[in-house]
């Protein structure tokens, strides 16, 4: 196994699954000539011509949209979605037809296509380029949702979002792109989707996160006089349940986490799985630590929005507390 | 960049009026060929006024009326060759029926009954996009991925006025024409958007003007000439087919009905102007053409009136003698590996 | 008072207010000539002009993308969506744009824009006319979201919508636009934002709900040998959490209902917040009862999604019996 | 509906080479402004090359270069009458310079410090605005506005070549004309779209085609003449103000530097091309056309330079010496009325 960052991780998916299935298509911004702004389509172009690696108009909405027609011609496209927020003028698309076009031929059709997109803040960019949008695209029927927390994942949940029959939005937390590096398994390798990970093992409290929020977690573990576990969500749908309140029933309590403006985010699904299914195994209230219902802000600021380690920890001990 | 001819601005006509403006033809149809495009005209209006008075029976929900359209649905989809594809919006919800499909499916569709959902590859006919011209994309993708794929099928997508004003609209078209994708896309200007008239949906003089901004081909032709229209469209599968790209046909015609059963139009539209128009509908100007031509007599037109009517019926009967939908249906074809908590609600 | 029906009444609140104050404007598909597919706008263009009721073009983003630009100019724009499902080309300005435009400026310009909308399903339309979207506008920061259950707060709701200095998304259960009528204030009527409604008073349990789901709340409270408590959220953002709360200690039982598909959807953050700041007035799990994770079905099915009286009634039952 | 010609496909130019091609003048631009524009180039041009050094410092973050730019960005924003207000696209970041806002302001938006904040009323701009082309609908919707007012501001909308493949420019568009907004619509066609190249961004030959599709004149301008966008855009002003409706003008230049800082550009780009393109960079071409007209002095040119320099050293010097920013910044602003629960995160 390699050390690779999560970015060259991604990219090893895509040549990997690209030289396995020739009816994969990588389409988006600049991910043919350029490589990708962050370079996560490097070498495509050359490897596989600019017909399966396709540098596409600058239109967000008819990447997606020709890409439902191309998954009708028989492909399997992977749209790049250059940052989280410009794949704003997608949702349409995605809401209207991606998750629906399949029920809608009874069955008859697939759409096994791809979405993929940096995600998060904490990277010192210019207004939107540091959302976390997850919310919007887990909401919606149809679409299934993966958000890896480590290079390994990276290549192994776009793997298997890559060969899922159906669409799958994959959003790579972009503050963990270069940093830290992690064990990458070679050639094939698949994370199936709708297993969490325990990224660590604990007896009093569960912090709940998924993306680079894990290593929030993972810090604020240590921050603990308590004994922390940290669950990876990993695919936010579908959601492996089990595993969730597997370790609740063990901790009796959560913490939830996500970067994510706090109102109607994918933490509050969280919460609502745990108050509906574990709420005899709870022995405090579930707290989330989240961003808050403003913008972004400027990234001078990133760090006041962004949930902190001491922030989870805070939220932890108030919970251990109680 | 290859030099695009600005849009042709003159309205391509084929059908005389019997008077001082003499008839033309299209070269390769022959006879039965004609009576083909007839059939099919009758077929379509037959189900359209059918539909109406179904839905006045409370025998079908909400209607999508398309009395005045059938010359351009049925002269674009009689040019096309069976391997190609048509994307239809809402007003095109039978066009199915000229490739086999029954009435008892589109009746269903329109009864919010699952045995109105088809199989895109059956038919070579997309489903039915109700959302204005998000579609367009998707015919652009299926064409361009066709043409990677070295095949030779092509797309054919409806849209109407209202839909070029569309962001959709835009960005098909501009994929369309940078990946040459086969594709025609046909406009259907039918000078409303519910009680939206042309001339406050855009400044264009001639909605073909777009096309100059898309590097593609544009034309006009009078969407109430069936052959007009079948000439239009075949030209444009030519080029199409030749690898020269994608076309956009604006046809011309005048929405002489509501635009849903549940609209009034009375609110909003000009009725001498509509009088006029349903004087001048397409089927009665073909069936006359035909005559003139000495191809189509009474005998012939009747068949085709009782086959459609014979069809429309047992298709209602069909239709409504469907067991109502097994509920499994709502959760069964969403996802072709759902949650394990998808019955969760 | 005179008895209305909804959508009379938010054809009330319009003229209204378009009388009160000569920079509100409203726009949209249909809206003048023809009065909306709904009749909302009825007689607005007749009486203040077709430049305060504006016929667009067909374009969804472009209505809000230059209600944006009207507001910079001094106007109070309040667009119309024909249909939930067609608001999803302008989810783009919306996220990008309206909600955050008043931050970028560091606070020195106001966007008052409304964005009013038909929403829901049980009105046996074609596919996309039937959807229950709040959860992505209610997600979006900077944004307000409002749902009225009667006429008078249609009518209330909507004024204070205009008023409000913010960008405010009104959704107006189609279901409900006929019938029941309902006793609507003439003149001035406003409806606060951000205070929750106590339908119906209860003891036993709490069923939370806003829009069409209060009635089908109301119906299911009959089913209840329980004494059955109805709260109408009526503001999703703000959200009353005072009256939600309030409500949930004197029962000690909640079921959280919404029409909308249940992942991520607004009841899961009805849940988080009962579940962070409730947590011991329970005495049960707090269940959901919603729409599935599936494409809302062809009318012939709709019943079986939309939630029913029976099923909250089922859902009540389960938390009382805890 | 108004007949709208076609686009114009010559570029227009005023400025001559020295050789060949004669210089042109601009009716009514006197000495004093040929060389208010001068300095307004020398400004923007002073401000760029010192962005890109303070970024290679860690000074400022990722920076959006313009190098280049200058000619469409001074000739059509002098062009403008005060009360008109500027909608800028990222590539126009420093735009307000020229309405006397400081480099401190423009600094401290990419070095990501509220105190880049500013109030559009105050400078008639609009912010500035990251996602392609989303802005085009405002700026129309703001001059559609202020004629509803009976007010006599225009607007005017920067945006790329790339841009106008996004539904968003389309839409835009289409309102501006429909509403006949008075509003110049100025595409910046820099032949590059990040790392792809306008033949694969669309097959139309030129992108004044576009127009139309639109029912609005369209004219090409030399984008690295400055005068001649100067005069282009004055026209377009004069028709908008007049009440004719919206003007799109595609500014012809190419992108010699990298798309941000943090592009490496060597990987798509032709060096060679973007070496002919450098040395015939526009504030070299109006300086020498300047110097033949008589009108500059190498001693006018030196102090053009040092006063820009100099703002640029006291802007950055302000902006490193703000205070961090107060972290209720993050929710001061973005409601005016909050909700309570605001601050829980
Ligand atoms: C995105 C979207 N917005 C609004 C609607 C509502 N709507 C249905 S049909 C229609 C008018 C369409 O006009 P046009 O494109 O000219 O087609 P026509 O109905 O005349 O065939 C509108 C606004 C919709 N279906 N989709
Ligand atoms: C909606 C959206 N999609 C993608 C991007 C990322 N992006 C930033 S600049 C750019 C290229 C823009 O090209 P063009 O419009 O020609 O303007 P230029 O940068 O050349 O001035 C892209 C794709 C964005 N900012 N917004
Ligand atoms: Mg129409
Ligand atoms: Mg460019």
């Amino acid at each position: 196994m390699a050390e690779k960052t999560l970015v060259d991780a991604v990219n090893d998916a895509l040549h990997v699954e690209m030289e396995r299935d020739a009816t994969i298509m990588v389409m988006g911004e600049d991910v043919g000539r350029a490589g990708g702004v962050f370079r996560a389509t490097a070498g495509l172009r050359d490897r596989f011509g600019a017909d399966r690696c396709v540098d596409t108009p600058l239109a967000e909405a008819g990447i997606l949209g020709t890409a439902v027609g191309l998954a009708m011609a028989g492909w399997r496209p992977v749209c790049e979605m250059q940052y989280e927020s410009f794949s704003y003028p997608c949702l349409d698309q995605l809401i209207t037809h991606v998750g629906r076009y399949r029920w809608r031929t009874g069955g008859a059709m697939e759409f096994p296509l791809t979405i993929r997109m940096p995600t998060g803040g904490g990277v010192r960019a210019p207004e939107l380029h540091e959302d976390s949008p997850e919310a919007y695209y887990v909401h919606t029927p149809g679409v299934k949702v993966a958000i890896p927390s480590t290079p390994a994942d990276a290549k192994g949940l776009l793997a298997a979002a890559i060969r899922d029959p159906d669409p799958v939005v994959v959003m790579e937390p972009k503050v963990l792109y270069r940093s830290p590096r992690g064990e990458v398994p070679e050639g094939e390798h698949v994370v199936p989707l709708g297993r969490a990970r325990i990224a660590r093992e604990g007896a009093d409290v569960t912090l709940v996160a998924y993306g680079a929020m894990v290593h929030t977690c993972l810090e604020a573990a240590e921050l603990l006089d308590a004994s922390a576990e940290v669950v990876d969500i990993r695919t936010l749908k579908p959601l492996d349940e089990e595993t969730l309140l597997g370790s609740v029933a063990k901790t009796g309590r959560a913490v939830v986490v996500q970067e994510a403006p706090r109102v109607a985010g994918f933490g509050a699904e969280l919460v609502a799985v745990i108050a509906e299914k574990a709420i005899l195994d709870l022995q405090g209230p579930i707290v989330r630590v989240t961003g808050y219902d403003v913008p972004f802000p400027y990234w001078s600021l990133e760090h006041e929005y962004v949930p902190t380690s001491e922030r989870v920890a805070a939220a932890a001990r108030k919970v251990l507390d109680y | 960049m290859a030099q695009v001819l600005p849009a042709e601005h003159d309205v391509r006509r084929i059908i005389g009026d019997g008077d001082g403006v003499a008839d033309g033809e299209v070269e390769g149809l022959d006879d039965a060929a004609l009576l083909d495009l007839y059939r099919a005209m009758v077929l379509l209006r037959t189900y359209d006024e059918r539909s109406v008075v179904y839905h006045s029976q409370g025998r079908v929900g909400t209607y999508a009326i398309f009395w005045g359209h059938e010359a351009i649905q049925a002269g674009s989809a009689l040019a096309l060759a069976d391997e190609d594809w048509i994307f239809p919006s809402y007003r095109e919800s039978a066009i199915g029926l000229l490739r086999g499909m029954t009435p008892e499916t589109v009746l269903s569709w329109w009864r919010g009954h699952p045995a109105g959902w088809w199989n895109p590859r059956e038919f070579r006919i997309a489903s039915i996009t109700v959302p204005i011209a998000t579609h367009v994309p998707h015919a652009v993708g299926y064409a361009w991925g066709a043409r990677l794929k070295g095949e030779s099928a092509c797309a054919l997508v409806y849209f109407g006025d209202g839909a070029t004003s569309e962001g959709a609209f835009h960005e098909g078209a501009n994929f369309a024409a940078v990946m040459r994708a086969p594709v025609v896309l046909l406009c259907n200007n039918n000078q409303w958007a519910i009680s939206t008239p042309l001339s406050a949906q855009t400044r264009a003089e001639f909605l073909a003007d777009k096309a100059a901004g898309y590097g593609m081909p544009g034309v006009r032709v009078d969407g109430g000439d069936v052959l007009a229209v079948y000439q239009a469209t075949s030209e444009a599968l030519a080029r199409a087919r030749a690898g020269h790209g994608p076309t956009f046909v604006e046809a011309l015609t005048y929405r002489c009905a509501p635009h849903v059963t549940a609209d009034d139009p009375t609110a909003y539209w000009d009725a001498q102007r509509v009088e006029r128009e349903r004087e001048n509908e397409c089927l009665g100007r073909y069936d006359r053409y035909l005559r003139r031509l000495g191809v189509l007599s009474d005998e012939l037109a009747e068949d085709a009136r009782d086959d459609a009517l014979e069809r429309m019926k047992s298709g209602i009967a069909a239709a409504e003698a469907l067991p109502p939908p097994d509920p499994e249906v709502v959760f069964a074809s969403a996802y072709v590996d759902p949650p394990p908590t998808l019955r969760e609600g």
